[in-house]
């Protein structure tokens, strides 16, 4: 695992790198940013409209890897291996699990989505919010000055033992009762 | 670090673990019962020892300000200690009977309240935040367990979508107030004047949206009616009364020290969202043939009347609002302690189950009585001294509308608390005999519930006893 | 002696009043008791009336020098409502009449009531309205004469209604007191605009504070009030318009009509017109109408009476045509001449109607006077006794009736032609339906079935005393000069006009002429001249309609806007509350709708509300932007 | 502030191959409201959960982006992130268990099935 | 401290209460006769009180302070003066009344006596009271246990019971509701550290308060208080109420509580808002002219005996209105002693009503005939209250209804003459009724009706010696509230040149 990553690392870096020689730094990072984003969002559009239910699973895996991908790019290296692990990992199967055991039949249709009418009004309300985020994105004028935070995974580490211990502790507690918490659903639901 | 400024949250966290140790520690099978004593002893206990935790002076601060155990924070433990400890001695039957995890039970009961408490004591966004997911995790939970109703699956599945929704958009919230803030702390925050850009107040009203989800205020009400019906009737009452006020203390900590000087660009809001509250959660509820759903709609109103008092935006309207969230835990320890019995007993919470109770539970009649007139504000109950509070500081601070909305609504609520009452008092139809049998109490919930009618009526009749509390913990922010 | 009278003339009134409570409270159902306890307490209250007479006679108590007592009864703000007695001349004579006809009705009723077993109540409410009926006389001012005046209204309507197991008597005594009780609307607006403009309700100081007033700011309210007031007497004393209620009454035992309708209750509006006369007489109009309606109200009356059939009911019209005499006396200036005929008139009223109570019982209830005939022979006394107070209110001298009446037509002959020729006219017509009453019921063949005896001793007597009343009271009152006794301004000489007079006597004679040959002769037919009247005797049998027109009006203005307001009471008025709680119930539903389980509506209104809320941010944003610039 | 009545190409063009923070704000909003979106019509509980977990993401993005661009002094916007995963990933197991939980009564784990509590 | 006699008045029902919780529900003769005990306790102090009164001296007497609630600057402070004591007398007479008029309720006895005594303490409370807060404490204390007492033990005639119980219950909350509204913003503009009501007058009447803020609140006052006396067009609560609840309840409704409406009009909204109460006074006359004709005429055509005095005591409750509109000392003490006479009266209607009801189950005029040949004692208490409604002399409600007359003629001389023809309409359907009800011909089916005695009596000989005792000797009832309103002078003296709504008067 560690080795895809430091490998993803090195390539995104490394082309990040190779612009900055090539004096053409904004352009290439954008490009590379567009092609991030692209998988990103293109995976994240086909999650809401694939009609099979696994394949939206995996392209929410992709939608979660660009994202990690746009992680790093932000020199966010600890949040991007989390990322991969996390969600393009456990969550993803995890859902893939309890996509199996829930639905047994026919997979094609097995994700189907509102009537014409709800996806209008979705579209409406999905739309007001990226409107209305996009504004206040644009409509804020922000000084932008990149501080490099530094090894990110030695900064959280400080902050995760000193500052936020508690949330942290917090945390560890919530993760456990979730866990209780599904195996007396799960288990309950198997007893059943 | 100083871990007596976190004492309260290890105790608890200590209750839990024993708690499950506890329970795995006992054969399968066996009661659950003692689970519950020393749930409810612990609690017990905690309380006790919060109770010598007021000062004077100075709070104690677990690291850099981040963690308050000023008195605000004290007096909102307390309201939830007490919640939950009488909601588990109410419960006591209801659970063994009802719920097919008991031991697991108290435990998920004792995360939320460690969320509760965390969230209370909060300072900065990041631990307000941890507590809340704690909590509202922890009450997805306990949403579903009732795993013989598919009702409270139900409940479940819509409080995690909605719930989820709120998250993300609270994450939202947070991630922009952290852009324009420039940190998570609330008293950083304050201080950063790019919080008036377009990004911070967005963020700021994106993460009172997360808060007021928890307060069900409308228009971010939609998931309390199906979820208050369809849980475990217990959880139901923690949710009106515990979760409730633990988005409550947290939402006016952020607002007055996160967001001290957004008053002018907030209060029109919470004017309105109050008003909306106060009149869609009185009509919404005045249909309602089901006690519970009827309690949730009620709850959204009552939301409403707490968003008053803190729309004053001083010193009296929080006193009022905390005042108001403190009876609201008794009265809906009376009525929740009645639905409990009723539930287990008749297997359902509607008005029809209710039928008939001034025969078959007397006590229990007037317990519930007692405490819908408490929610609706009528003297001698704590809710007409709240209700008083509240208005006289909004009042006093020129929202005088506000105040009209607020008395007008609540004698409407009037209208269908009593209906609950006609249920219960009014003469037997033919075919309905068996419902004067006489219903087998539990003592201790009818301990409990007495216990809860008897402090709604002390505070009714001598609001003083809380006010100094309230007065206490109020004088945190005019530090 | 005379002195104690005087002093203790409150108890006049207190001592029936004790008798009613101790009837009341007591011995109600022991018959013989309560009559001896009324009718001792009567003796007394009569005993101190004729005391207060005497030391009005002996004591220069004058109609301008009262003598008054007075009490605070209660004090409201700076106005104080006092109780009292205030004895003049007028007083006197009052007290006398009121208390020897209640004494002598209390006696007659021993034997009338012999049979009911009522009479306890019987006696306790008579009881109650000699106390009241006293207490209004001995009246210090407006307030106590209204009290009082409202008082005797209740007894009279518990009297007439004493058979209340009879619709008839239920009904009429119900109407009774609602008529009068217009009446005493008026008159209460205007007690009341006496109280607010002159800030005193006594007669006394009133009759100080008038002159002054009127030389100052003139009538015009005065007017007003002085109107007002008369409605008062309007219905008490059954004038025209509101007089239907007394001919009704006479469904109430006899001696009650005797007592009540005839000798003292029904001339209260009389008394009380007397009583201010000070006030009535400083306001010409106001006299115009009292004397009008006096007149016509005679006249108009009399019409009625002499159409009629059922023995009280003729002598109730005689009663209101009686009382038009004495109002119109009033009206045309003659204190003296109204008190007068007044005092002869309860005197000759009373007995007939004792005699037709005692011809009643002995008929068994039958009041139908054509059924009767040939009572003469049967009733010796009672025809005597009833034969007096006939000639008597018909004006024969030199029965009492004669002289008072007499008085009247000079009175109006001085003021006003056609009131005096209106005047004669009634007295021709009285002369006439009373004669046709004699004849009819005590002349001609006795009736074959007819089951009438002559009364017991009880009823007896005191037809006797009163029959003596009505021969002496009239002449007696001439010659001891009554009019320098009871006068208003100067006093009036005595003197008879012997053309009037012989007028009067001469028409009397001729209608008791024509009487005599129609109904007991039979030389014209009584029916056959009723067909010739045609339009006239229908509207004087059915009393023109008067009681017709106001059933419609009643059942217009009253049962039907009720009906109406009470249509709109339950449909707008409640239905505005109906209707809002059912808006409010329909909101609730329809805000309902929205929740319709569908979770991710449930998101989709959450986003809503997080969309209008970032909306309203971005607004305020944009606009501190404008403001700051880029200062941030 | 920009007036959008006086852009330029040129200023569209400097704008768009300029990465900065609005990019990926608004890249984030985008992504959330794909979130949202589907939240809103997609009919099993699984896919909405998905969902859920897309609108999360988006935020994390906001979060270190802001870490990232901004003069921050500590890394607590990447701490959020991390504890927003954290959480994200306690909600889905436990909505994961409850989509079990709810298929044993009612045989579906449409979202727009479950309306049997409503009014 | 002396012996605090109002605070036995006002605790002794709750110490009843509480007892009567304590006992088996069997046990009804104990329950009534603790009942019963307790009212003639409460009602001997008050007699005490009323005679020990020190009229000359005037003013608050047998006062108690405590303070309560200091961060709102409420005080336990009770007290009475002329204005309070005879509505405290009301209310224990009445009380006591309704104790003997529910003698024979033998459906959850308990249940009943427990919430009667409830109700009566919580009216006590609002006489009572010094200070605004526990007024309003005790004022909507009432209104619950009167919607359970209608809910169990009342009867459904026109409308439902259940309809008829909502419908007060909330009309009355609504009305409060406002009153709560310009109670607390009343509270706020005089300083915000008071609810003593004298400190309240005191900032009213010093002009602390200015002019529009009184207008405003003054109106809120009376949405909430003309709703209690039911002045029109919030009327429509009171006869459906009275029909659909049992005669205890109708007792104390009609008999007191309506009358807190009249007694807040002129403790707070005279005392504390004199600018406001004069700005409203034409058109508070204007509809207590309306109430007295529009309610006569509606009780003509109803055919419920409870229709009928229910529609008569929202005709009376208009000269009460018009008796305060009128804003002078005459016109005021007319109200107020009106307020008494007819609280009396009505409960003494009322509790002959169920007597009837209670034994014939019969209340509709039509059906009931000829009760005077049964009944005669009954009889006697119909007459006494109707002839009393009536206005007779010598009984309790003339001297009050004459001086609401004089008081008011001059000031609204076309709505007192109206409001004065409405006699003739009283008398009217008053003597209709009984007439139909008592008198006519012998009914055989009424022949098994028992007359009253023993407890059912009570009622009647109690009520009956005040209606008459008053009525014979008015001063022992005028001479009290005389020396309440005497001290209005001179406000009222000042309020008499201040602006009023439509130049003051038609």
């Amino acid at each position: 695992m560690n080795d895809l990553l430091s490998l993803v690392h090195s390539l995104v870096n490394g082309g990040m790198d190779m612009a900055v020689e090539m004096g053409a730094p904004d352009l290439i990072l954008a490009g590379i940013f567009y092609a991030l984003a692209g998988v990103a969002v293109l995976s994240a559009v086909g999650v809401v409209l694939c009609r099979n239910v696994v394949h939206s699973a995996l392209l929410l895996t992709a939608s979660f890897i660009g994202t990690g991908c746009l992680y790093i790019y932000l020199d966010a290296d600890f949040m991007g291996a989390v990322q991969f692990l996390v969600y393009g990992g456990a969550v993803a199967i995890l859902i893939v699990m309890a996509l199996m055991l829930t639905r047994r039949d026919d997979m094609d249709h097995s994700n189907p989505s509102r009537g014409l009418f709800h996806q209008v009004g979705a579209a409406v309300v999905a739309g007001g919010f990226l409107l209305t985020m996009g504004l206040a994105a644009l409509l804020s004028p922000f000084r932008e000055a990149p501080a490099s935070p530094g090894d990110s995974a030695a900064g959280l580490a400080d902050l995760m033992l000193t500052k936020y211990v508690l949330p942290f502790e917090v945390a560890a507690i919530l993760l456990l009762i979730a866990m209780i918490g599904a195996i007396i659903l799960a288990k309950g639901a198997d007893e059943a | 670090m100083d871990f007596m400024a976190v004492q309260t949250e290890i105790l608890i966290l200590l209750l839990l673990l024993s708690t499950l140790v506890t329970d795995l520690a006992m054969a399968k099978g066996a009661s659950r019962r003692p689970v519950a004593y020393l749930t409810a002893a612990g609690l017990a206990a905690i309380l006790a020892h919060t109770c010598g935790l007021y000062h004077e002076g100075a709070s104690p601060v677990f690291y850099m300000g981040l963690f308050l155990a000023d008195n605000y924070a004290l007096f909102f433990k307390q309201l939830f200690l007490l919640g939950m400890v009488f909601t588990v001695l109410f419960s006591l039957d209801y659970v063994e009977r009802c719920l097919p995890h008991p031991g697991e039970f108290y435990s998920l009961l004792l995360s939320a309240l460690l969320g509760m408490c965390v969230m209370a004591s909060a300072n900065d966004f990041l631990t307000a935040f941890t507590g809340l997911e704690l909590m509202t995790v922890s009450f997805y939970i306990l949403v579903g367990f009732r795993l013989s109703s598919a009702d409270s699956g139900e409940a479940a599945v819509k409080y995690l979508i909605v719930g989820a929704g709120s998250t993300a958009v609270m994450l939202y919230g947070i991630s922009l107030v952290y852009g324009a803030g420039g940190s998570l702390d609330f008293a950083a925050v304050s201080r950063n004047v790019h919080l008036f850009t377009a990004v911070g107040l967005a963020g700021v009203v994106l993460v009172m949206a997360g808060f007021l989800f928890k307060l069900s205020a409308i228009p971010f009400h939609m998931w309390a009616p199906d979820v208050y019906q369809g849980a475990p009737t217990p959880v139901t009452a923690l949710l009106a009364m515990a979760s409730k006020a633990a988005g409550i203390a947290v939402f006016m900590r952020v607002i007055f020290t996160a967001f001290p000087y957004l008053g002018e660009f907030m209060l029109p809001l919470l004017k309105t969202i109050a008003a909306l509250s106060m009149i869609g959660g009185n009509l919404l509820a005045i249909r309602q043939t089901d006690v519970k759903r009827m309690l949730a709609y009620s709850s959204i109103a009552q939301a409403g009347y707490m968003m008053a008092g803190i729309v004053a935006a001083d010193y009296f309207g929080m006193k009022a609002a905390m005042f108001y969230a403190m009876l609201y835990v008794f009265a809906n320890i009376g009525a929740f302690a009645v639905l409990s019995v009723v539930d287990a007993e008749r297997g359902g919470t509607s008005r029809r189950h209710v039928t008939g109770l001034s025969q078959a539970a007397p006590m229990l009649a007037a317990v519930m009585t007692i405490s819908l007139l408490s929610m609706a504000g009528i003297p001698p109950t704590a809710g007409f001294a709240g209700k008083i509070y509240i208005f006289t500081a909004t009042v006093e601070r020129g929202n005088l509308w506000l105040a009209v909305i607020g008395f007008v609504m609540s004698m409407i609520s009037v209208y269908y608390y009593l209906q609950v009452t006609k249920a219960m008092y009014r003469d037997l139809e033919p075919g309905e005999e068996t419902l004067a049998e006489p219903l087998p109490v539990p003592s201790v919930a009818r301990a409990a519930a007495l216990v809860s009618a008897a402090a709604t009526l002390a505070i009714g009749i001598c609001p003083e006893s809380l006010a100094v509390l309230t007065n206490f913990a109020s004088q945190t922010f005019m530090q | 002696m005379f002195d104690f009278a005087l002093t203790h003339a409150w108890l006049i009134p207190l001592l029936p009043a004790l008798a009613f409570l101790i009837i009341g409270l007591g011995t109600r159902r022991d018959k013989d008791a309560s009559a001896k306890i009324a009718i001792t307490f009567s003796g007394l209250s009569f005993l101190l009336a004729l005391g207060v007479l005497g030391a009005v006679i002996t004591r220069p108590i004058v109609m301008a020098d009262p003598f008054v007592m007075k009490t605070l009864w209660a004090k409201v703000g700076d106005i104080e409502l006092s109780m009292g007695v205030l004895v003049d001349p007028l007083t006197a004579m009052m007290l006398f009449v009121v208390t020897t006809v209640a004494l002598l009705v209390q006696i007659y009723s021993v034997g009338y009531m012999a049979h009911d077993p009522g009479a306890g109540r019987f006696f306790a409410f008579l009881s109650l309205f000699a106390a009241s009926m006293l207490g209004l006389v001995l009246s210090v001012n407006f307030m106590q004469m209204y009290a009082f005046w409202e008082l005797v209204g209740l007894c009279s309507y518990l009297l007439i209604g004493f058979y209340y197991y009879k619709d008839s008597a239920r009904e009429a005594a119900k109407k009774a007191f609602i008529t009068t009780r217009i009446g005493d609307f008026g008159m209460l607006l205007g007690i009341l605009l006496v109280q607010l403009t002159f800030g005193t309700m006594d007669f006394v100081e009133l009759k100080t504070l008038l002159p002054t007033y009127i030389w100052e700011t003139g009538g015009g309210i005065l007017t007003i009030i002085a109107l007002l007031l008369f409605i008062g007497p309007i219905g008490k004393s059954g004038q025209f318009p509101l007089h239907v209620w007394l001919p009704d009454a006479m469904e109430g035992p006899t001696p009650v009509s005797a007592l009540i309708h005839a000798a003292t209750m029904v001339v209260a509006g009389v008394y009380l017109v007397g009583r201010a006369y000070f006030l009535f007489s400083a306001l010409p109009v106001v006299l115009e109408v009292i004397a009008w309606v006096g007149g016509f109200t005679a006249f108009f009356a009399a019409t009625i009476a002499v159409t009629q059939r059922p023995f009280k009911r003729i002598l109730a019209y005689s009663t209101i045509s009686q009382l038009g005499y004495m109002m119109l006396a009033l009206g045309v200036g003659s204190l003296t001449a109204s008190m007068f005929h007044l005092m002869t008139h309860a005197f000759f009223k009373a007995l007939l109607f004792l005699c037709a109570g005692a011809v009643i019982e002995a008929m068994h209830e039958e009041a139908d006077i054509f059924k009767m005939g040939g009572l003469r022979e049967r009733m010796p006394v009672t025809f005597r006794c009833m034969a007096i107070g006939v000639l008597a209110i018909a004006g024969v001298p030199p029965l009492a009736g004669f002289f008072s009446k007499d008085a009247i037509l000079a009175a109006a002959a001085e003021v006003s032609l056609p009131l005096y020729l209106l005047a004669t006219a009634t007295a021709f017509l009285t002369a006439f339906y009373m004669a046709r009453l004699l004849f009819v019921a005590f002349f001609g063949e006795v009736k074959p079935d007819c089951p009438a005896q002559e009364t017991n001793a009880w009823m007896r007597w005191p037809l006797v005393i009163l029959a003596a009343l009505s021969v002496v009271s009239g002449a007696w009152g001439h010659f001891a000069g009554f009019g320098e006794w009871i006068f208003y301004g100067p006093v009036g000489e005595e003197h008879i006009d012997w053309l009037i007079a012989g007028t009067s006597v001469a028409l009397t004679a001729v209608a008791f002429y024509l009487a005599y040959e129609i109904y007991v002769m039979k030389r014209w037919s009584a029916y056959e001249i009723s067909r010739r009247l045609g339009v006239l005797y229908r509207l004087s049998y059915n009393k023109y309609y008067v009681d017709e027109f106001y059933t419609v009006i009643r059942n217009t203005f009253v049962d039907k806007l009720g009906a109406v307001l009470y249509w709109f009471d339950l449909h707008v008025v409640d239905g505005v509350v109906n209707g809002l709680a059912r808006f409010t119930g329909g909101l609730s539903g329809v805000l309902g709708l929205a929740e319709n389980g569908q979770v991710q509506r449930y998101v989709a209104v959450f986003y809503c509300g997080v969309i209008a809320l970032t909306a309203y941010s971005l607004l305020i944003a944009a606009m501190l932007l404008a403001v700051v610039g880029g200062a941030f | 502030m920009m007036d959008p009545f006086s852009l330029t190409f040129m200023d569209v063009f400097r704008f768009a191959t300029h990465i900065g923070l609005a990019h990926f704000l608004l890249l984030a909003a985008v992504l959330f409201a794909i979130g949202l979106f589907g939240l809103l019509t997609r009919r099993g509980l699984i896919p909405a959960l998905m969902c859920v977990e897309l609108m999360l993401n988006a935020v994390n993005l906001n979060l270190v982006a802001f870490n990232r661009y901004l003069p921050m002094p500590d890394l607590s916007g990447q701490l959020m992130a991390l504890f927003s995963i954290a959480v994200g990933a306690a909600e889905v197991a436990v909505g994961v268990a409850l989509a079990f939980r709810v298929y044993r009564d009612r045989a579906t784990v449409n979202l727009d099935d479950l309306d049997h509590l409503k009014g | 401290m002396d012996f605090p006699l109002l605070s036995t008045v006002l605790l002794a029902p709750l110490a009843a209460a509480l007892a009567i919780c304590l006992l088996p529900r069997e046990s009804r003769d104990q329950i009534r006769m603790i009942a019963a005990g307790t009212m003639t306790l409460a009602t001997v102090l008050t007699l005490y009180a009323y005679a020990a009164y020190d009229t000359v001296e005037g003013g608050m007497q047998f006062t108690e302070e405590v303070p309560w609630i200091t961060d709102l600057g409420v005080t336990y402070a009770l007290g009475v003066d002329g204005i309070s004591l005879p509505m405290l007398l009301l209310t224990d007479v009445i009380g006591l009344a309704s104790v003997f008029s529910s003698w024979n309720i033998e459906k959850r006895t308990k249940d009943f006596f427990v919430l009667l005594m409830v109700l009566i303490a919580g009216v006590t409370g609002t006489f009572i009271a010094r200070d605004l807060f526990i007024f309003l404490l005790c004022y909507e204390v009432v209104v619950i246990p009167i919607y359970i007492m209608v809910l169990i033990w009342g009867s459904t005639k026109r409308v439902p019971k259940e309809y008829a119980g909502i419908k007060l219950t909330i009309f009355l909350l609504m009305g409060s509701a406002f009153m709560l509204v310009g109670v607390v913003s009343l509270y706020i503009a005089a300083g915000g550290d008071s609810f003593g009501m004298e400190a309240l007058a005191a900032a009213g009447q010093s002009g602390v308060l200015d002019e529009n803020f009184q207008i405003f609140a003054f109106l809120l006052l009376l949405l909430g208080f003309g709703s209690l006396l039911s002045m029109f067009p919030f009327h429509s609560w009171s006869p459906d109420g009275y029909a659909g609840a049992p005669s205890a309840v109708s007792m104390i409704h009609a008999g007191v509580l309506k009358k807190i409406g009249g007694y807040g009009l002129i403790r707070l909204g005279l005392l504390v808002l004199p600018l406001g109460a004069k700005f409203w006074a034409p058109l508070i006359a204007a509809l207590a002219m309306v109430n007295v004709l529009y309610a006569a005429y509606i009780a003509m055509v109803q055919k419920d005996l409870k229709y009928i005095i229910g529609y008569s005591s929202v005709s009376h409750m208009g000269y009460v209105l018009l008796g305060f509109a009128a804003l002078n000392a005459v016109s005021i003490t007319g109200a107020i002693a009106n307020m008494v006479a007819h609280g009396i009266m009505a409960s003494l209607f009322f509790s002959q009503i169920g007597y009837i009801y209670e034994r014939t189950h019969l209340r509709s005029v039509p059906e009931l005939a000829g009760l005077a040949h049964h009944l005669p004692r009954l009889t006697v208490g119909f007459m006494l209250a109707g002839l009393a409604s009536v206005g007779l002399p010598g009984l309790i409600e003339f001297v009050p209804e004459f001086t609401i007359f004089v008081g008011t003629l001059s000031v609204y001389p076309v709505c007192a003459f109206l409001a004065i023809a409405g006699i003739i309409f009283t008398a009217l359907y008053i003597l209709r009724m009984l007439a139909k009800v008592l008198f006519g011909p012998r009914v055989e089916r009424f022949a098994g009706v028992p007359d009253e005695q023993g407890a059912d009596l009570v009622p009647l000989l109690l009520l009956g010696v005040f209606l008459v005792g008053f009525g014979l000797f008015p001063e022992l009832l005028m001479g009290v509230i005389r020396s309440g309103v005497t001290p209005l002078e001179p406000l009222l003296a000042q309020l008499s040149a201040a602006p009023a709504m439509l130049g003051g008067g038609f």
